[in-house]
């Protein structure tokens, strides 16, 4: 593969997305032979790989669930929907469960804005969810087969803990 | 050579052409705040403290990475200009962890420096309090990420100067950290030299020897000229 | 354009952009081509239904790009003797429907047909109308996968009359009579930048299409990617002969798989066909082109960085001078242009520069490609002359809020553009008058805002979209982005003093004076126009703290 | 120089509410200081009383109102005309003192760094985990992590006041009129700062010897 690249340093991106689509995410021992390869310094390689998005420095999560936020979607309830996603799956944007059974992603725009708000299913994209109506959208989110609401954790910022029991 | 003339502040100076607005500046007995800036090392304009406003130009330009142009009329001090470096500043305090009190810095450091140079008596932006790590696998220096500024001196004279590259910036925006090797901890990574040169370059106390403990820093910065002075024009002595 | 002249075979477009993608277009296509082969004598379905449709069998199905009206999708164009009908929204199910009437062998009229009623889009409404395709002449006729076609459609003929009949210097002449400016956003004179690279001392050069369409609700590159790629083609090879390249790469954001794809086919049949490679149609203009995929940074999209993505590297800025013309690729002089500016050479070549510059307004010439999209009636592409009212195009092409309501404001230019307010909609689209108002072009995104969106919430979301997409280089767009979020954090709550909002102020003045690259630079701009033109939703909280 | 009257300070407004006597022409009453000490260890105090001299003529020119260190007032009085105030803002009784001298008092100054930029007792606010505050983090790790099996967390309500989720600097919790940083100021940057004070005027807060943290 870096042979085809003819060894230059400048097609680390390029391999990069080729070992990615390989092995699912970049290992450090895939990224020490891309450096090897490519003759380029170790640290020069995790940083090109851990600047852009798209490289996965971690193994995928069984599923992967991406919420468009892009400005079609904000404008019709993208924010509303990812709220009732962040709920479901207890996690934050761009954040994989402890288990790795589950990641919330973010994207800007997936270019399907005429059927804004949507979402990205391990790889199948959903369409225009009730995002206004909270009880619709969770039966959606049901539908979806996504989890039951995980309880979240209680958010930084409230009082101090002193005085709870 | 031919020269290039100039106005800074309203002082005539003539510099050899090719120099930048930074060595005109200095040339005319002035002087501007840098802390990504350093002798040596080629400019990234980064931290933004050497803007300077240049008659008949929009934008501002990066003293440290803009080259002297004839009959420019720069101005380096102006209330403007005195706002957004005070401010620039404050972010830096602001997005670190910045404690002078305890810092191996503390008192030879070029963040404190530009603090006062700027007149910052306090950040007017809420400290952001993010958590951040200490590398102390080196059998001879540390790296403190909570007082690291990005300036990536760094990256820059470990690739440059010494040629081993062991460091370099890694995730982007308010993530970004300095990392050594696959983002491994240093004292595993096989590039380092242990020349310390890092260390030396360091402009707060982000990089120091173990063997420093608070306000015990004292670093070097102008090693990396003097390197590339020996290396490129065979002067050796100062 | 959508409506074509009649003809007398019928044939039926099927649009396969992503849009439409997005909403069914795949299984209507098969459905579409399953119904036209199953009518040939003889042939099993399935297989026919793998091929386009064999020459004889009557009714041709094509896979074009995009037909604009992507709200709508699928969309299916049916062009016959009474010229072009468009359906939009058919479930596959209406596919034999549609077949039968396309062939004359339906048993009841098309007004009376059950499958298709309700589906039936009006092509003389002021959405298509009003449209102007130039660089989308090609868009939803050409299928983007057949060079045939693109060069039935008088692809690449621009290129090869250059290479026998022009001069380099005679094609930038055209370019800059045709007062074309950059449309990746900064409008910079197209061929001021040509004749800045084609004077560097004699050297290598570089060519580079700036395909990494990043705004949020920019859809514009992408539908030529998608729907007409060796215009494109073209137009880079015309730009690479003008200034002196041989070299070159178009830069496309890995979140467009089907352009990236359509892109790459485009490109070996290109080469195939002599058009790209060594000895351009017999000429000695040699150009070798690239596909560079992105891997997820809108900050690519600045020029600067974009070169240091193409060179493997982290996508950061770098101080500008020197500017790409004078020193991009491994330090060359490099032409950097975006998909539509390049996409707009042929057509100014084949017409001319005089001919263009005749067509929109004083200072913006020739016409803008669109993406609609928000709280409006009918989200899709448009091309319009430049000076276009926004009114013209938000509420007449566009019909306005989808339930009826006023539209509050029209976002352009993306995270680095402005909002602007119903009260201006009468502003002409074009690059000063847009500026003027805190907003900007942009690369042609317009978002269109209902009364239920609060704005002070719409800066909250780009400002989000700047801390996320900022590289880190330079401390006001890295630390300053984050404490404007912060901010606004508390202008959405409803939390912010007066002081608060004064600070707002103030730090936006900082990061747009002072960050190293464009995007730190435009990054206040959303919060700007909104403090400008809906102050009051902001409302200081008075004596609320410090 | 600027005088107190020439150069309007971010309190301006609450100042010329308050009955000033800073500005107060011939025959003044003294100056009425008070010292506060929030979430700080007390060093810059005890930089104060380093200013040994200094301090009687300061005890002639001043009336010290409220005072760790100088006086035994358990309520922060009315129209105070100036107060340093040492530490950060850390729990509510911080919080709380903070609010009040604010309301009775024409310049506040923030003494030192802990008040400044919350130094020291603020590294607490880098312990916050996910979903837990700074304060129930160095709790929980202190009284029941670290503690033997009767470990519990201190529940004493109007006894042990309760610790904030963050630890702020002053001028995050009220306008602050005037910056004196240090760790702790020297005696003899507190002098500068002060002496000025006395005779209506506004101090320089400029260069090394009267702005450098730490």
């Amino acid at each position: 593969m870096i042979r085809r690249h003819g060894g230059q340093s400048h097609g680390l991106i390029e391999v990069l997305h080729q070992v990615q689509e390989l092995d699912g995410f970049l290992s450090k021992p895939a990224l020490l032979q891309v450096a090897r390869g490519l003759r380029l310094p170790l640290s020069r390689v995790y940083g090109v790989a851990s600047f852009y998005h798209l490289f996965r420095l971690q193994p995928p999560a069984e599923h992967r669930c991406a919420v468009c936020l892009g400005t079609a979607c904000f404008v019709r309830g993208a924010g509303r929907l990812a709220v009732g996603l962040r709920r479901r799956l207890g996690l934050d944007l761009d954040q994989t469960s402890g288990d790795g059974r589950w990641a919330l992603e973010r994207v800007s725009c997936l270019g399907a804005c005429g059927q804004a708000p949507v979402l990205v299913l391990d790889g199948v994209l959903f369409t225009a969810p009730p995002a206004d109506q909270p009880q619709e959208l969770d039966s959606w989110l049901t539908a979806l087969g996504l989890p039951a609401a995980v309880a979240l954790p209680a958010a930084v910022g409230l009082p101090a803990a002193v005085g709870t029991p | 050579m031919s020269v290039i003339t100039l106005q800074v502040d309203g002082h005539d100076v003539a510099v050899p052409a090719g120099s930048t607005l930074l060595q005109a500046i200095q040339a005319a007995g002035l002087s501007v705040p840098t802390l990504c800036h350093l002798d040596g090392l080629d400019p990234v304009a980064a931290c933004r403290l050497c803007l300077v406003e240049v008659e008949g130009s929009q934008r501002l330009l990066p003293a440290c990475a803009s080259e002297a142009t004839e009959g420019q009329v720069i101005h380096t001090d102006t209330a403007q200009l005195q706002g957004y470096r005070r401010m620039a500043v404050e972010l830096f305090f602001a997005e670190g962890n910045h404690v002078c009190a305890f810092c191996v810095a503390n008192g030879d450091c070029e963040l404190q420096d530009v603090a006062v140079a700027v007149g910052m008596d306090h950040s007017r932006f809420p400290y952001q309090d993010p958590q951040r790590s200490v590398d102390a696998s080196h059998p001879r220096f540390s790296l403190d990420h909570n007082r690291c500024i990005l300036c990536t001196r760094c990256v820059r004279v470990c690739d440059q100067i010494e040629g081993a590259h062991v460091w370099d910036v890694a995730e982007r925006g308010s993530d970004c950290r300095i990392v050594a090797g696959l983002d491994q901890p240093w004292g595993e990574v096989d590039a380092c030299t242990s020349c310390g040169k890092c260390v030396d370059v360091c402009p707060t106390g982000a990089l120091f020897a173990k063997e420093n403990t608070t306000a015990e820093k004292h670093p070097h910065p102008e090693r990396a000229h003097q390197l590339r002075r020996a290396r490129e024009q065979q002067q050796w002595i100062r | 354009m959508v409506a074509l002249p009649p003809r007398e075979r019928s044939q039926l477009r099927c649009c396969g952009a992503s849009g439409c993608r997005s909403a069914g277009a795949g299984p209507l296509l098969a459905a579409l081509r399953a119904a036209a082969a199953a009518g040939v004598a003889g042939e099993p379905s399935a297989i026919a239904a793998l091929t386009t449709a064999e020459p004889g069998s009557g009714l041709e199905v094509r896979s074009v790009g995009c037909l604009r009206l992507c709200g709508q999708g699928p969309l299916v164009a049916w062009d016959g003797p009474e010229g072009t009908r468009l359906f939009g929204g058919l479930p596959p199910e209406g596919a034999a429907a549609l077949v039968a009437q396309a062939r004359g062998l339906a048993p009841i009229p098309l007004q009376a047909e059950p499958a298709l009623a309700g589906h039936r889009l009006d092509l003389e409404q002021p959405f298509f109308r009003l449209q102007r395709p130039l660089v989308l002449e090609g868009c939803g006729i050409v299928d983007p996968e057949r060079i045939e076609e693109a060069i039935a459609h008088g692809g690449y003929a621009q290129l090869r009359r250059v290479l026998q009949e022009l001069s380099p210097e005679q094609v930038r002449e055209q370019v800059r009579r045709s007062g074309l400016r950059g449309r990746g956003g900064g409008g910079y004179p197209t061929g001021l930048k040509w004749d800045t690279v084609a004077l560097q001392p004699p050297g290598r050069r570089y060519v580079v299409c700036n395909a990494d369409e990043g705004d949020p609700g920019a859809f514009m590159d992408r539908s030529v990617l998608e729907g007409d790629p060796h215009r494109l083609l073209e137009g880079m090879a015309i730009a690479a002969y003008a200034v002196g390249a041989d070299h070159g790469y178009v830069y496309v954001r890995a979140e467009y798989p089907l352009a990236i794809e359509r892109l790459r086919l485009a490109l070996q049949q290109a080469r195939h066909q002599g058009l790209l490679g060594q000895g351009i149609a017999g000429s000695s203009f040699n150009l070798e082109l690239e596909v560079r995929v992105g891997a997820g940074a809108y900050v690519c999209g600045e020029e600067t960085a974009l070169l240091h993505s193409i060179q493997g590297q982290r996508g950061t800025p770098r101080s500008r001078p020197p500017y790409p013309a004078q020193a991009g690729l491994w330090g060359a002089p490099t032409l950097i242009n975006n998909v539509e500016t390049l996409a707009a050479v042929p057509v100014i070549l084949r017409q001319g520069g005089d001919w263009y510059a005749a067509i929109g307004s004083d200072k913006s010439r020739g016409t803008k490609v669109f993406s609609l999209s928000g709280a409006i009636r009918h989200t899709g592409l448009v091309e319009v002359p430049m000076g276009t009212s926004l009114r013209t195009v938000v509420e007449i092409m566009g019909g306005g809020d989808p339930d009826g309501g006023a539209v509050k404001a029209v976002q352009t230019g993306g995270p680095s553009g402005g909002c602007i307010p119903a009260a201006l909609l009468d502003t002409p689209v074009d690059f000063e008058s847009l500026l003027a108002l805190g907003s900007m072009m942009g690369s042609g995104g317009m978002v269109v805002i209902g009364q239920g969106t609060a704005m002070p919430e719409v800066a909250r979301h780009f400002m989000a979209f700047s801390v996320n997409e900022s590289c880190g280089k330079c401390v006001p767009c890295r630390a300053g982005t984050v404490q404007l979020l912060a901010l606004l954090d508390r202008c959405v709550e409803r939390r912010a003093t007066a002081a608060d909002l004064e600070a707002l102020e103030a730090l936006c003045a900082m990061v747009k004076a002072t960050s190293l690259c464009g995007l730190g630079q435009a990054a206040p701009n959303p919060v700007l126009s909104t403090l400008r033109h809906f102050r009051q939703e902001y409302g200081a909280v008075p004596g609320a703290g410090p | 120089m600027d005088t107190m009257t020439q150069a309007p300070l971010p309190a301006q407004a609450h100042a010329q509410a308050q009955s000033s006597t800073l500005t107060g022409g011939p025959g003044r009453p003294r100056l009425r200081l008070a010292t506060v000490w929030l979430a700080g260890c007390s060093g810059c105090h005890m930089s104060f009383l380093d200013l040994d001299e200094f301090l009687f003529e300061l005890a002639d020119a001043v009336e010290i109102v409220y005072s760790p260190v100088a006086s035994d007032t358990k309520i922060y009085p009315e129209r105070v005309d100036v107060c340093l105030v040492e530490g950060a803002v850390a729990n509510v009784d911080n919080l709380e003192l903070a609010l009040s001298l604010r309301q009775r008092t024409a310049l506040v100054i923030s003494f030192g760094d802990c008040a400044i930029s919350a130094n020291v007792p603020g590294l607490r606010n880098l312990f916050s985990s996910p979903g837990r505050d700074s304060a129930r983090t160095v709790l929980e790790r202190g009284y029941l992590e670290l503690a033997d099996a009767t470990g519990q967390l201190p529940h004493a309500p109007g006894i042990v006041p309760e610790l904030l989720p963050r630890v702020l600097p002053l001028h995050e919790v009220i306008p602050v009129d005037l910056y004196l940083p240090g760790c702790p100021p020297s005696a003899e940057r507190i002098r500068a700062a002060i002496a000025p004070l006395l005779v209506g005027e506004r101090p320089r807060m400029e260069g090394p010897e009267m702005l450098r943290f730490g």
